[in-house]
């Protein structure tokens, strides 16, 4: 029972690190209409600035600062010098200018950084693990990597909800025109919006960077998972990113974990090991797959 | 009498050599530069290429291109390196899948292919040919060493974990070879995996008594960090391809006390091996590798054997190859049958070195002459 | 009639050029690119650079496999980022029959024996069989959406076909599996590196010609029609799904069948002819050669593999200038490279 | 009195708390011109939506010709005789006329599944699309490009485009929507002429034109028909007075 309890929570922390992904990604689809592969580039980039600047100052907190700064910036200048000329043009346009800028920026990060990982840890302070309730040992910082990713979706709910940025997001994601008429400056909005959705995937290389390596391409394989988040979430829409990685994060831990084990009881351990994992490794997917069979415009549609 | 023998020889071979040395000898390396495990790549280069400026011999010329660890890249470089090139020896190839694309190929259209890493089953055994050798280890070489030691050690509930890949099944399968017992679990994971909290907390959860696993590159090292903050006590063993000088300087003190297998160490008490380890920190400023060591092996096997002839001569080359008379920094170095090492496993655990960072030092010998089992499948 | 509107009747710049025959820029154009196709490798072989004439059938593969695409992307509109799927498909299909044929085991035991072969007939009728099939469901699930959605459920599906490919273990896995001897033909010896790119020349200028034969039938006129205005072609009594559906499988059919050569060309086949890079860089050449142009990923084709091939020779990083060269052909270029060589494409 | 070609019996579409359509009763007969008027946002768009297919009643009956269609898609009921032309001009821009024209042939042939003939040769296509725009008078303007039509020009071809169906009803949506007093008494022509061949359910905002072409007359207000009749009748009717200048007069 344990087991399973610890696994959920894993999922959800795998879920909440997918929820700063998808979130940028589905407001800059919601308000802009743009598919953006080169997301991933930004976790990159935030993990990269946080490792160097950490090993520069020795502070894994003034690295995050900048790894999240960083970020941002890059995401503003590349929205200022390519992105905004991709809004009126047809998806297909979209997906290949943007698959080249993960190119530009895989290719032009291992010629300054080397190809070589970089390696950054957490802070002593939130390294280790703790006792949970129930005797669950489980570590410090991916308890904090689900706090972050709360306390995100909380601000986000209340920019959203409360503010005159949200305001003005909401009213591009219902009519893009209205927010011309309304006097907004659109071409400020829509660089704010899309660096907003840059430094949060920042935030969550640098979190995960921590973790895990900090290295070329490491955006990739979490860039395709929230494009399956926020599908199944329904584009454009932020509750339904919240809901869809929590999906994904949960069922792609659960059927990892347990999938071998549900064919052990019919087939030969090494068998089940391999029927089980590869069916775990496209369950997620064949979830995707059967939902949109059904649900052709995700589970929360934002405008439709 | 003997030494008479080898004078009159290498007499005879000086003779030979001027005609031999007229004709260029060109070498394609095919290695990973690029990408998550590239650290191995560079590493198999650099002491390949320091064996070749060492030995002063300006009539070798070697070619080095990426495979970015992708086989149908790799498989396209060793046809341009044939076919445009006309290279003479191929070598470098890291991972076993590459490998697989390209030797079998080769080796039969006259190339020779020497490997400086990754002995997968299948060429030490049914696909095994007269031009393939094998200079690092057969793929089960470490994992059966582990087994062995950890037998010994009187581990009796060990939990396996691999990549759910080719070269994962067979690590396990060669630990439980030698382990001769029973084990908790094993545990696959996807290849190139980040984040392994839920294997770890399948690893709590049993009552496994030690950990072994093969991760190789990234993988590894994520993995040993997120295992220092699970709270999970239990001893960690795997092959050195988890604890290479520069994973373990990455993973930090969270590997120290790991023990791990290799067929090589730095501090291994032999005068080819100062030398090797001197020159490799003072050309490149770093610690070597075993990716470094075997391609430093790999490199002094075929300067040995261009001392007595040329690849063009086939048969002659061949010969010279499987004498390796060249002075391995392992300390002893031999071919089996099937043209794969015999040789000691040794273990090392992974200590705080002199500057507070963890380094490897040697602990013992797990298996001496170890020979892979797949060579009676081998018929040349 | 209004006075205001009459403005638009001015000639529009770019719009229709003089009807198109084979001497014209466009014709010389199309001509002159299969002509170098055929003629350099031809020359290089009796030079005897066999490594050039292979190079040039791995570009006629790639074309091909993109040739399919460009029958879902260009001319159907349907923007599938999981053509990898079909690529690597037929490439097991090839791997597979000849691995069952080499080792003399049935590749399906039960409930009838249905056993390997070597023989590149079997496989490439299989091939083209079996992608069909393939794409025949996925399309039929993925046609239900549009715009993103559809983008994103062709990389799911193709994400699956890798995933299955990676982990499962019977034919290699991640490590792939090799062709250890070439598939064979009647008559011919396809081990001769110019046997084997005449093969791939025909399967090119095949696909080209009936690509170019259908769009101009009764079928391609409604694809047109669903590709640029779905709800008249509804209104006019044609329902656009099962038009799209079809272009959909023949364009995977086309991708399958280069996939199974390709992987008798390089010997070995493995997930990464699965991988959404794959896709991607499919989805390069036809943008790079023009989108719905006919000879637009041929010429895509040839800018790849001469930048892989040449660029690739001076630096690590050549991947960063094919960024830079893509970006700049989808910025201020859009009708790729047979937009600037041979002008835009009008439709009569 | 003949049987009525198209009826609707009884037709309510609701979205959410708006009643759009609200029982609508209405017939065409054969060789009227039945125009269907109203204010803005009386529920035009979603009740030709629910007779065109693209959207589905919530209840109510569509009958063409005897057959129950309300659950047909689109291109069912198209294929049954049902035409129609679009408020927002629906040809497809890069093609020629002949082009967009011969598609509707083709449908009409019912032969999509071709994969070999060029339609460039192929008289069976050519011919039909020359003669429906010959109706129209746009035989010259078969090779240009639909994108260098002026406004006008393209609302006729969307009308060849649905005569070249043979149908049996023509849905005319807004017709004369944009185009100048010469185009639109040019298309009124032309409509007027066609009325013995084909029954045309007319939605249109110009009322000259309604009035003068009109047979009968349905007023939509608020998603319910409000006064049917012919235009005198209408013309007199004080509830659509009220409706249609009540505001003004209020």
């Amino acid at each position: 029972m344990t087991l399973f309890i610890e696994q959920l929570i894993n999922g959800l922390q795998l879920g909440t690190m997918l929820f700063l992904m998808a979130s940028g990604l589905t407001l800059v689809f919601g308000v802009m209409g743009l598919i953006n592969l080169a997301h991933g580039s930004f976790y990159m980039v935030g993990a990269y600035a946080t490792a160097l600047v950490t090993a520069a100052t020795g502070s894994f907190f003034v690295g995050l600062a900048a790894g999240i700064a960083v970020a941002a910036a890059v995401g503003a200048l590349v929205e200022l010098i390519v992105i905004r000329r991709l809004y009126h043009r047809p998806h297909l346009d979209q997906v290949l200018a943007t698959f080249a800028l993960i190119l530009i920026f895989s290719e032009g990060t291992r010629w300054i950084f080397g190809s070589s990982p970089l390696w950054l840890n957490p802070p002593a302070m939130l390294s280790g693990s703790v006792t949970l309730p129930g005797g669950l040992r489980y570590p410090i910082y991916r308890l904090v990597i689900i706090a972050v990713g709360v306390a995100v979706a909380v601000g986000m709910y209340f920019l959203i909800t409360r503010t005159r940025l949200g305001m003005r997001i909401r009213a591009g994601e219902s009519d893009r025109e209205m927010i011309g008429a309304l006097g907004i400056n659109i071409a400020r909005l829509y660089t704010l919006v899309f660096a907003m959705g840059a430094a949060l995937a920042g935030l969550a290389g640098a979190l995960v960077g921590a973790l895990q390596s900090v290295q070329v391409g490491m955006g990739e394989p979490v860039l395709i998972l929230a494009f399956v988040v926020i599908v199944i979430g329904g584009i454009g829409s932020i509750k339904g990113a919240l809901y869809g990685a929590i999906l994904v994060g949960v069922v792609d831990t659960l059927g990892r974990v347990f999938l071998p084990g549900f064919f052990r009881q019919f087939m030969s351990p090494s068998e089940a090991a391999g029927v089980g994992s590869a069916i775990a490794a496209m369950l997620i997917y064949i979830m995707m797959a059967a939902i949109l069979a059904f649900k052709p415009k995700g589970l929360f549609a934002a405008n439709e | 009498m003997k030494k008479l023998a080898s004078v009159g020889l290498g007499l005879l071979m000086t003779t030979a050599m001027a005609a031999v040395q007229a004709e260029e000898v060109k070498i394609g390396m095919i290695t990973t530069l690029s990408g998550g495990g590239s650290h191995l790549g560079v590493d198999v280069r650099d002491g390949f290429m320091l064996a070749i400026e060492r030995s002063g011999r300006d009539d070798v010329k070697v070619l080095i291109q990426d495979d970015a660890n992708r086989p149908d890249l790799a498989r396209s470089l060793s046809n341009e390196f044939m076919q445009r090139d006309n290279v003479d020896i191929l070598t470098g190839i890291i991972w076993s899948n590459l490998a697989m694309a390209v030797v079998p190929a080769a080796v039969r259209q006259g190339t020779f292919y020497l490997s400086p890493n990754a002995g997968p089953s299948d060429l030490a055994g049914r696909m095994c040919h007269e031009n393939y050798f094998n200079v690092a280890y057969q793929n089960d070489n470490l994992h059966g060493g582990m087994g062995a030691y950890m037998r010994e050690q009187g581990f009796e509930r060990p939990i396996l974990m691999a990549p759910n890949y080719p070269a994962g099944t067979d690590a396990l399968a060669g630990f439980k070879h030698l382990y001769e017992g029973e084990v908790v679990d094993e545990l696959y994971t996807q290849m190139g995996q980040t984040d392994y909290a839920a294997e770890i907390a399948q690893i709590r959860a049993s009552d496994a008594d030690s950990l072994f696993f093969f991760l190789p590159g990234g993988m590894g090292i994520s993995f040993m960090k997120q295992w220092e903050n699970s709270g999970v006590d239990l001893p960690v063993f795997g092959a050195a391809f988890s604890f290479d000088e520069t994973i373990i300087q990455a993973v930090g003190s969270a590997a120290i006390g790991a023990m791990n297998t290799s067929l090589w160490a730095y501090d291994l008490d032999n005068e080819a091996n100062h030398a090797f380890v001197e020159g490799f920190r003072e050309a490149y400023d770093r610690m070597p590798t075993l990716y470094a060591a075997q391609g430093y092996d790999t490199a002094n096997l075929i300067i040995s054997a261009l001392e007595k002839a040329h690849p063009s001569d086939q048969d002659a080359f061949r010969e010279a190859l499987r004498e390796a008379d060249f002075d391995s920094v392992r300390g002893k170095f031999r071919f089996g049958p099937n043209q794969h090492p015999i040789q000691d496993i040794l273990v090392r655990e992974v200590v705080e070195g002199d500057n507070g960072q963890p380094t490897n030092r040697l602990v013992g010998i797990a298996v001496e002459d170890i020979q892979d089992i797949y060579y009676e499948q081998c018929q040349m | 009639m209004n006075k205001s509107n009459t403005s638009t009747l001015a000639p529009q710049p770019g719009l229709p050029t003089p009807a198109a025959s084979w001497y014209d820029r466009k014709g010389l154009v199309q001509i002159g690119l299969l002509a170098f196709l055929l003629l350099a490798p031809l020359a290089l072989y009796f030079l005897g650079h066999i490594y050039y004439v292979n190079l040039a059938s791995r570009i006629t593969l790639i074309a091909m496999a993109a040739v399919g695409l460009n029958l879902a992307i260009g001319y159907g509109g349907m923007v599938s980022f999981g053509h990898a799927a079909y690529f690597g498909l037929g490439g097991y299909v090839a791997g597979i029959s000849a691995y069952h044929a080499f080792d003399f085991t049935p590749v399906i035991g039960w409930p009838i024996a249905i056993p390997g072969s070597d023989s590149m007939l079997v496989i490439w009728l299989a091939a083209i069989l079996l992608c069909g099939l393939l794409a025949l469901v996925i399309g039929a699930i993925s046609l239900r959406t549009t715009g993103v959605y559809f983008i994103m459920i062709t990389l799911a599906f193709a994400q699956m076909m890798y995933y299955f490919a990676n982990s499962w273990p019977t034919y290699g896995g991640e490590d792939g599996l090799p062709i250890f001897l070439r598939n064979g033909l009647p008559w011919v010896d396809t081990n001769d590196a110019l046997t084997f790119f005449l093969i791939c020349f025909g399967g090119l200028v095949l696909s080209l010609a009936i690509t170019s034969r259908i769009m101009k039938s009764r079928f391609g006129a409604a694809l047109t029609m669903a590709r640029l205005n779905d709800t008249r072609l509804a209104t006019a009594g044609v329902s656009p799904y099962p038009i799209r559906l079809v272009a959909f499988v023949i364009s995977a059919m086309i991708t399958g069948l280069a996939g199974a050569l390709y992987a008798d060309l390089n010997g070995f086949v493995s997930p990464s002819m699965l991988s959404w890079h794959m896709s991607g860089e499919l989805m390069v050449i036809v943008i790079l050669g023009g989108v719905g142009r006919l000879y637009g990923p041929l010429a895509g084709a040839l800018l790849f593999v001469m930048m892989e091939t040449l660029l690739g020779g001076m630096t690590e990083y050549w991947q960063l200038f094919l960024g830079l060269v893509l970006l700049f052909v989808v910025l201020f270029a859009k009708h790729g490279v047979m937009g600037w060589l041979a002008g835009r494409e009008r439709h009569e | 009195m003949n049987e009525a070609v198209l009826e609707l019996a009884n037709l309510n579409k609701r979205f959410g708390a708006l009643q759009a359509t609200r029982d609508v009763s209405l017939d065409l007969r054969p060789g009227e011109i039945h125009a269907l008027i109203g204010p803005n946002g009386a529920g035009k768009s979603t009740l030709i939506g629910q007779i065109a297919g693209s959207l589905k009643p919530d209840s109510g009956r569509i009958v063409l010709a005897g057959e129950d269609i309300t659950s047909l898609k689109v291109a069912q009921r198209a294929r049954l005789g049902l035409g129609r032309s679009f408020q927002v001009s629906s040809l497809a821009e890069p093609l020629s006329v002949k082009r967009n024209v011969m598609i509707a042939v083709q449908a009409l042939q019912g032969h999509s599944f071709r994969f070999w003939k060029p339609v460039q040769r192929d008289d069976s296509l050519l011919v039909p699309a020359l003669e429906a725009l010959e109706r129209m008078s746009l035989t010259h303007r078969a090779d240009t490009q639909v994108a260098e039509l002026s406004h006008g020009e393209r609302r006729q071809v969307e009308v060849a485009c649905a005569l070249a169906l043979k149908p049996r009803v023509l849905l005319l949506d807004e017709p004369m929507a944009g185009l100048g007093p010469e185009g639109t008494a040019h298309l009124t022509e032309l409509l007027d002429a066609l009325r013995h061949e084909v029954p045309i359910l007319l939605i249109e905002h110009d009322m000259d034109a309604v009035f003068r072409l009109a047979d009968r007359i349905s007023v939509l207000v608020s998603g319910g028909v409000i006064a049917q009749g012919d235009s005198a009748a209408i013309r007199a009717n004080p509830q659509v007075r009220e409706a249609y200048l009540g505001e003004a007069a209020c």
